[in-house]
C-alpha cells in the first residue's frame, strides 16, 4: 500500500538539489510507502507559492522563498533544514581589482531580481559601508548573469555561488567568491516545507517524507560519486551539456560544504535553531525583503524541529564530509 | 448606427466585463482565497491606486521602447514588403526564408539578444521589432499582392514606371492590410519590451513585474498587467484612429 | 443571307492598300498556353483600319475580340503576325493610346475628378493645361456635378461614364473600348451612344469598340468586322453607309435594319456550328 | 509553373540561406568569435550530431503538447466564432472583451500559470492554448462576416435555418480565413508550450534550452532552436497541406 | 404617346377584380432611412397579377423594381400597404417562391448540379425525387456536360443559367427574376429568351420578371408594367396581345414594334425630366 506523493524543488535539476531523486532510486521512499513525485521548480518563491495552492505535497525551497510568502500570510512550515548557508555573495572574475566592499563604488553590479540573495545586496551594503548610490545595479535574467559577468557587460554580480561558481568553472573561468556571510548577511539554504494544515493532519506523512529526505541527503553526502551518477542517469541533459558533468560535481560540493553546520552536528540532521530564525527575520526585515505590510513572524512558525534529530552522524562521519567539502569551502573563500 | 445600438454595443460588453469581476471577486472571498495566490480584484484596485507613482513611473520607459520598436517595425516591415513586391528575384529569393524566419520560436532567443548587443535598451528595443516586424511584413505583402489585376492593366495602359504603381495603386490598396498587420505589431512590440525587460533592465513595467514577483506581491503583478492592457488599449487605439483617419482622407 | 452582296459589304483583307492604314493587323494570331493544352484565341487576324474610322468588332462571347483589342493596344503581344500602328510595330501601350475597359477600373481611393486626371498625372502631362478638357468631358457626360466624390458613391453607370472621360482626357488619336455601355441601362446606354457619336462628330479620333449590341455596332460605326466562334476570324467586313452627324432616326432606316439582320445572321450562322450545348 | 520556375523558386531561397550560412561562418571564423557567443553554423551542425538522441526525446513532449494545445485552440477559437457570429447578442457582449483579452502581454502572465495549475503538462497546454487561441476566433470571425451579402439573401429566400446558413455557406466561405487563423496558431502553440516549458518542466527543447541557457552551452541552444524551426516548418506545412485538400474537395 | 389607346393597353390599377388575383400588390410603399434623410423606393403599387400570366416590370434605374418584387418575395417588408399571394399576406419568402437574383449568386464550392439541388436539400425535400428534374433543366440550358464543375470553371452566362435552373427546381407557383439575362451576350441572351419562352408554353407558372431589355420584356410577357422613375409609380399597364406559343418571327409584326416603341417613349417621357446630369 502505497501513497502518490509529490514535492517540487526549487529550481531545475541541479548538484545542489537533487537529493530527493537520489533517495527514490534507491527505494528510501518506497519502502516508507511513498511513490514520490519530484518536479522542479521555477524559483523558490513560485515554489513555495505552489506549495501553499495545494500543486504540490511538499517542497525543497530555500529559507528566503518560505520567508517571503509566510510574511504574506501563506500558512507554511519547514519540517527540516538540509543546507545551513544559502551563500549568498558577490562574484568577480579572478583578476577583478574589487577586493574590498569600498571598491564596488563606481561598478556595475549585475543581479536576478527573482534570486534569493537579490535583496539582501543592500543589507551587505549597509553592513560594509558600501555607498550604493555610487553602484550601478544591472538586473538581469538568471539565464544569463553568468555570461554578462564572463563578458565583462558587469564588473560584478550577486550570486547564490552554489549556482553561479559551477556554471562559470566548467566554462574555464576563474573567478573569486566574495562570501556576505563573513559580516553576518547568512540565511538557511534549502529546507523540506508543508502546509501547516499537512503538518496537523499526517504527521506520520511528514515523518516519512523527512527521514527519506535526509536519509538520501546523507546517502550523498558519504558517497557523492555515486550520487552523481544516479543523477546523470535520471537526467541524461547533464552528460550530454557542454561541463554539464563538472557543473554538477561542483555545485553538489558547494551546497555540501554549507551542511557541515553545528545545528546538524550537534543536534542531528535537519534541525534548525530558533534563535538563528529569529536573526534572519529581523535581518530580512532590515534589508527591507519583507514588505512594509507584512505580518509579524515569530521564529517558532518559520521551522519545527517535530521531524527531526532521529539521524545524527558519528565524528569519523564528519571528519571524512569534511575532508571531501575541503576544496569547496576553498572556493567559497570560506576555508 | 442609432443611439440604442451605441448603447448596446457600450454597455453590454461593460456589463459582462463588470459580472466576470463580480464573479472572480466573489470566489476569492467565498474560498478564503490568499492576496498571494489569486487577488481580488478590488485588492488589485487598491494596490493600483496605492502604487500608482511607482507604475506611472515604471510605464514610461516600457511605453516609450514600444512605440519606438512598433514604429520601426513598422516601417522596416512596409519597407520589405515593397521590395519583394516590386522585385521577382527579391521576392523569390527572400519571401520563402521571411516564412521561415517567422517560424523561430523568437522568444527563446531573447536571452542571447542581450549576449549579443549588450544590456542597454538597443537590445530591447531589437528584439521587441524583431517579434513585432513579422506581422506587418507578411499582412502588407498579402495586401501588396492582392491589387485587382484590372488595375494593374489599367496602369500598364497608361504606362506607368513601376513606382507609380506602388505608390498610386498598389500602396492605397494595401492599406487596410497595413493597418492590420500593424495592429498585430501593437501587441507584439509591447510584448517584445516587456520580455527584454524581464532579461535584462532597471526599469519599466517588465523589471517591475519580476521584482514584484521576487516580493511574492501577485496583486503589484496583476495591477502591473492592468497597466500593460490600459496602455495596449490606448496603443490599438491610437493606430485604429490613425487607421480611420487615414481611411477618410485616402481610402475606398 | 443575301446571295447578291449589297454594297456595304466589303470584301474581306486587301493587304494592297497597307501603306494608307493608319492600324495594320498582319495576319496575327495569339496562342495562351493553360493546364488542358492550347487555346487558339485570335487567328488569322488580317485587316487595316484608316485614320479617323470608327471600327466596330462584333461576334459571340469568346471568339477573341477582346485579346484582338489589347493586342492592337500593346497590352498583350501577338503570338504570330505584326500589328502597326501609324506604321510603327506595337509592343507597349504608348502615350497617344486611350482605353476604356469593359470594367470601369476607377481608383477607389480617388475623386471621380482625380481618376479622370489620373493619366494625366501618371504621363507626367501639365495638369492645369488638361483641367478644362477635364471640366468639358465631364459635363458632357453629366458628372460635372459629381466631381468630388468617390467611386463607391457613383452608380455603375455613372463609374461607367468616369471610365469614358477618362480614356478620353489625354485626347488619344487611337481610342479603344471593350463593351464600355454594357454595364448600362437601357435608356442611359442610349443617351451614351448618342453623346459619343455627337463626340464623334466633333473629334475623328480613330476608336476600336467591342459590343455586343449589333444595333449599337451599326449606328456609331463607320466600319464594322463580325467575328466567328472559335476557330475564331473575321467573316464580314461593313462599311456602314450613313453620313455623319448620325441622328437616332437612322435606326428606322430599312438599310439600317437589314445591315443589323445581316449581322445578326452572321454571327448566328457561327454560333449554331459553334457548340452542342449552348442552350 | 513552369519547370525553370519551379526551379527558380527552390534554388534561389536556398541559395540565399547557404550563402547567409556561409557569411555566418565567415565571420565567426574571421573575428575568431567565441562559441559560447556566437557559435558557427558548423559548430551547431556538430553540437546538433553529437547531441541528436538527446533532442529527439526532448522533442517529443514539445511535439505532442503543440499539436495538442493547437487542435484545442483551433476547436475552441472556431466555435466561440461561431457562437458570435450567430448570436448578435453574444457578439456584442463578448466580441469587445475578447479583443481586450487578446492585448494582455500573457507572457507575463505565465509564472502565476505554475501557481494556478500547477506543473503537469496540463498547466503548459493550457498556456498554449491560451496564447494560440486568438488567432483563430479573430480571423474565423473576420470569414463568417464577410459572407457576401447575396448568399444570405439567397438563404433567406429559400427558407433556410441559421444552422443550414451557417454550415452551407458562412462556414464554407469561412474556410481560407480559418486557415490563415490556423497557421498564425502553429507558431503561436509551440511558443506557448515552450514558454511553458521554461518555466514547469523537465523535458522538452524549452526545458533544454532553459538549461543549455544555465550551462552557457549556447551551440545547444541554436540546435534546440533548429529542431524547433524543423518541426514548426513541418506543423506549418501540414496546415497548409490540410488547407489545399480541403480547398480542392470544397473550395470554390 | 398616341392620342388614341390602343386595344393593349389597360387602364391602370382595377381594384374591383380583386378576388380573382393570386398575387395582390395593395397600394404598397416602400421607404429607406438613409444617412441623408428618406428615400422613397416604392410608391403607391398598386395591381393584380392573375394565376400563371408572365409579368414584366421595365422603367428607369432605381425606380423601385428590385424593392417591389423583393417585397413581393417575402425578402423585403413594405413601410405601408399590403401584399397577398395566394390570398395570404407575404411576410416572408415561402417554399413555393422561386427567386433568380441579377447576379447569380451560385455557392462558389458546390458543383453545378448540387448548386441546382440546393433549395431542395435546404428545404429537407426529398432529393432523390429532384434528380430527374435538375436533369431535364440541365439539358434544356445546355449545361448536363458541366454539371460535376464548379462556377468558377464556367463563363458569366452559363451561371446565370445554372441560376435560373435553380430558381425553377422546386417547381416554384410564383417565380421572381431579376434580370436574369443581363450578363449574357446577345446571342445567348437571344437564346434564353426562346428557352423560357417554350418553358411557359409548357408550365404556366406566375412570374414576376424584371429587364432592362424592352423587346426581350414585350416578347417574354403576357403582360407588361412600366415604372416611372423617382417619385416611382406604375405608369403603363400593357396585355401583350400575342398568342402562346411565342415564336421569334413575332418581333417583326407592325404591333410587337409598336408596342416596344410606346413603351421605350413613356420610359424616355420619365427618364427626361428625372434629373438634369443624366447625360
Ligand atoms: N489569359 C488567358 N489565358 C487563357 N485563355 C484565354 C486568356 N484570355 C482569353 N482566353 C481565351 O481566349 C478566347 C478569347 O477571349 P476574349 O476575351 O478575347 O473573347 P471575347 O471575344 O472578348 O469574349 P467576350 O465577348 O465574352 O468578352 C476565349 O476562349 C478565352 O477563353
Ligand atoms: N437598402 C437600401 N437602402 C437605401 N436605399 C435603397 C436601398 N435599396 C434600394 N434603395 C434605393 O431605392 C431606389 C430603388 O432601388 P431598386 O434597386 O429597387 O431600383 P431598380 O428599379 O431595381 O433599379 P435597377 O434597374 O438599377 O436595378 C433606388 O433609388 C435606391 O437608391
Ligand atoms: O532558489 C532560488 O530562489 O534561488
Ligand atoms: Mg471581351
Ligand atoms: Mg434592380
Amino acid at each position: 500500500q502505497t501513497r502518490a506523493i509529490s514535492i517540487t524543488l526549487p529550481w531545475v535539476v541541479n548538484g545542489s538539489n537533487y537529493w530527493p531523486m537520489v533517495g527514490k532510486e534507491l527505494g528510501y521512499f518506497k519502502k516508507r510507502g511513498i511513490d514520490l513525485t519530484v518536479s522542479r521548480g521555477n524559483g523558490s518563491v513560485a515554489a513555495a507559492q505552489a506549495v501553499a495552492n495545494k500543486q504540490f505535497d511538499l517542497g525543497v525551497v530555500f529559507f528566503g522563498g518560505t520567508l517571503v510568502n509566510m510574511a504574506r500570510g501563506l500558512p507554511l512550515q519547514a519540517l527540516a533544514t538540509v543546507g545551513y548557508d544559502a551563500l549568498m555573495g558577490n562574484l568577480v572574475l579572478e583578476d577583478s581589482p574589487i577586493r574590498a566592499p569600498k571598491d564596488f563604488e563606481g561598478k556595475r553590479v549585475g543581479t536576478v531580481a527573482t534570486s534569493a540573495e537579490s535583496p539582501y545586496w543592500t543589507a551587505y551594503a549597509a553592513k560594509t559601508g558600501i555607498d550604493l548610490g555610487k553602484v550601478t545595479r544591472q538586473q538581469l535574467d538568471a539565464r544569463l548573469i553568468e555570461r554578462a559577468l564572463m563578458d565583462k557587460q558587469v564588473d560584478a554580480i550577486t550570486a547564490i555561488g552554489s549556482s553561479s561558481i559551477p556554471v562559470l568553472d566548467s566554462l574555464g573561468v576563474k573567478t573569486r567568491f566574495i562570501p556576505w556571510a563573513k559580516t553576518g548577511v547568512q540565511l538557511y539554504a534549502a529546507q523540506v516545507i508543508a502546509r501547516r494544515e499537512t503538518i496537523e493532519a499526517d504527521a506520520g506523512l511528514c515523518q516519512a517524507m523527512v527521514d527519506g529526505i535526509l536519509e538520501s541527503v546523507v546517502y550523498t553526502l558519504k558517497k557523492p560519486e555515486e550520487s552523481l551518477e544516479i543523477l546523470y542517469k535520471a537526467q541524461p541533459e547533464i552528460g550530454m551539456a557542454k561541463g554539464g558533468k563538472e557543473n554538477a560535481k561542483i555545485s553538489q560540493g558547494l551546497a555540501q560544504a554549507t551542511m557541515v553546520a553545528p545545528e546538524a552536528i550537534e543536534h542531528g540532521m535537519g534541525w534548525s535553531s530558533i534563535p538563528t530564525l529569529a536573526g534572519m527575520i529581523s535581518l530580512a526585515a532590515r534589508a527591507g525583503a519583507l514588505t512594509a505590510d507584512a505580518k509579524p513572524l515569530v521564529p517558532e512558525d518559520l521551522a519545527t524541529n517535530r521531524f527531526v534529530g532521529k539521524i545524527k552522524l558519528s565524528s569519523a562521519e564528519w571528519e571524512q564530509i569534511r575532508k571531501n567539502v575541503a576544496p569547496y569551502n576553498k572556493m567559497l573563500g570560506l576555508a | 448606427m442609432s443611439d440604442g445600438l451605441t448603447t448596446r454595443r457600450i454597455v453590454l460588453p461593460l456589463l459582462f466585463a463588470l459580472a466576470t469581476l463580480a464573479l472572480w471577486e466573489a470566489v476569492v472571498r467565498g474560498f478564503a482565497i490568499r492576496e498571494v495566490l489569486l487577488p481580488a480584484p478590488s485588492a488589485i484596485a487598491q494596490r493600483l491606486l496605492e502604487t500608482f507613482p511607482l507604475l506611472l513611473q515604471h510605464a514610461w520607459p516600457t511605453v516609450w521602447e514600444s512605440l519606438a520598436g512598433f514604429a520601426i517595425a513598422s516601417l522596416l516591415g512596409v519597407a520589405l514588403a515593397a521590395l519583394l513586391s516590386t522585385s521577382a528575384l527579391m521576392r523569390d529569393m527572400l519571401y520563402p526564408n521571411v516564412v521561415l524566419f517567422q517560424l523561430i520560436p523568437k522568444i527563446a532567443l531573447a536571452p542571447l539578444f542581450i549576449v549579443w548587443l549588450g544590456i542597454g535598451f538597443q537590445s530591447r528595443l531589437t528584439f521587441s521589432v524583431f517579434i513585432s516586424f513579422f506581422p506587418v511584413v507578411i499582412a502588407t505583402l498579402a495586401g501588396l499582392d492582392h491589387v485587382d489585376k484590372s488595375l494593374l492593366r489599367l496602369c500598364r495602359a497608361l504606362t506607368a514606371t513601376p513606382w507609380q504603381v506602388f505608390t498610386s495603386v498598389r500602396l492605397p490598396h494595401a492599406l487596410p492590410y497595413v493597418f492590420s498587420g500593424m495592429k498585430i505589431a501593437t501587441t507584439f512590440a509591447i510584448i517584445g519590451v516587456i520580455v527584454g525587460e524581464f532579461i535584462t533592465s532597471q526599469a519599466g513595467l517588465g523589471y517591475l513585474i519580476l521584482f514584484a514577483s521576487a516580493q511574492a506581491d501577485t496583486a503589484l503583478i496583476l495591477a502591473a498587467i492592468l497597466v500593460l492592457c490600459v496602455f495596449g488599449l490606448a496603443f490599438y487605439g491610437l493606430v485604429a484612429g490613425l487607421e480611420r483617419w487615414m481611411q477618410q482622407k485616402f481610402g475606398a | 443571307m443575301s446571295s447578291v452582296s449589297p454594297s456595304w459589304l466589303q470584301p474581306l483583307a486587301t493587304p494592297a492598300q497597307r501603306d494608307q492604314a493608319y492600324v495594320s493587323v498582319q495576319n496575327v494570331h495569339k496562342t495562351y498556353a493553360t493546364r488542358n493544352g492550347e487555346v487558339h484565341a485570335v487567328q488569322h487576324a488580317d485587316f487595316d483600319v484608316a485614320e479617323g474610322d470608327f471600327l466596330s468588332l462584333v461576334g459571340p462571347s469568346g471568339c477573341g475580340k477582346s485579346t484582338l483589342v489589347s493586342m492592337v493596344g500593346g497590352l498583350e503581344n501577338p503570338s504570330a503576325g505584326c500589328i502597326l500602328v501609324g506604321g510603327e510595330p506595337v509592343t507597349a501601350p504608348r502615350r497617344d493610346f486611350g482605353y476604356v475597359f469593359q470594367d470601369a477600373t476607377l481608383l477607389p481611393w480617388k475623386s471621380v475628378l482625380d481618376n479622370v486626371l489620373f493619366p494625366i498625372r501618371t504621363q507626367k502631362r501639365p495638369v492645369a493645361e488638361y483641367r478644362g478638357e477635364a471640366e468639358r468631358l465631364l459635363r458632357a457626360t453629366g458628372l460635372w456635378d459629381f466631381r468630388d466624390k468617390r467611386p463607391s458613391e457613383l452608380s455603375g453607370g455613372m463609374r461607367q461614364r468616369v471610365a469614358i472621360c477618362r480614356g478620353l482626357i489625354n485626347d488619344p488619336r487611337l481610342l479603344m473600348m471593350d463593351e464600355p455601355f454594357s454595364a448600362l441601362d437601357a435608356i442611359t446606354r442610349d443617351d451614351m451612344n448618342l453623346m459619343l457619336a455627337q463626340l464623334w462628330d466633333q473629334v475623328h479620333k480613330t476608336a476600336l469598340f467591342i459590343t455586343h449590341s449589333i444595333r449599337e455596332a451599326v449606328y456609331l460605326s463607320d466600319r464594322v468586322l463580325v467575328m466567328n466562334a472559335r476557330p475564331s476570324r473575321i467573316v464580314a467586313d461593313i462599311r456602314v453607309p450613313f453620313a455623319r452627324p448620325r441622328r437616332p432616326e437612322m435606326q428606322e432606316d430599312p438599310v439600317f435594319n437589314s445591315i443589323c439582320s445581316f449581322v445578326r445572321e452572321t454571327i448566328h450562322a457561327g454560333h449554331e456550328s459553334r457548340s452542342a450545348h449552348a442552350g
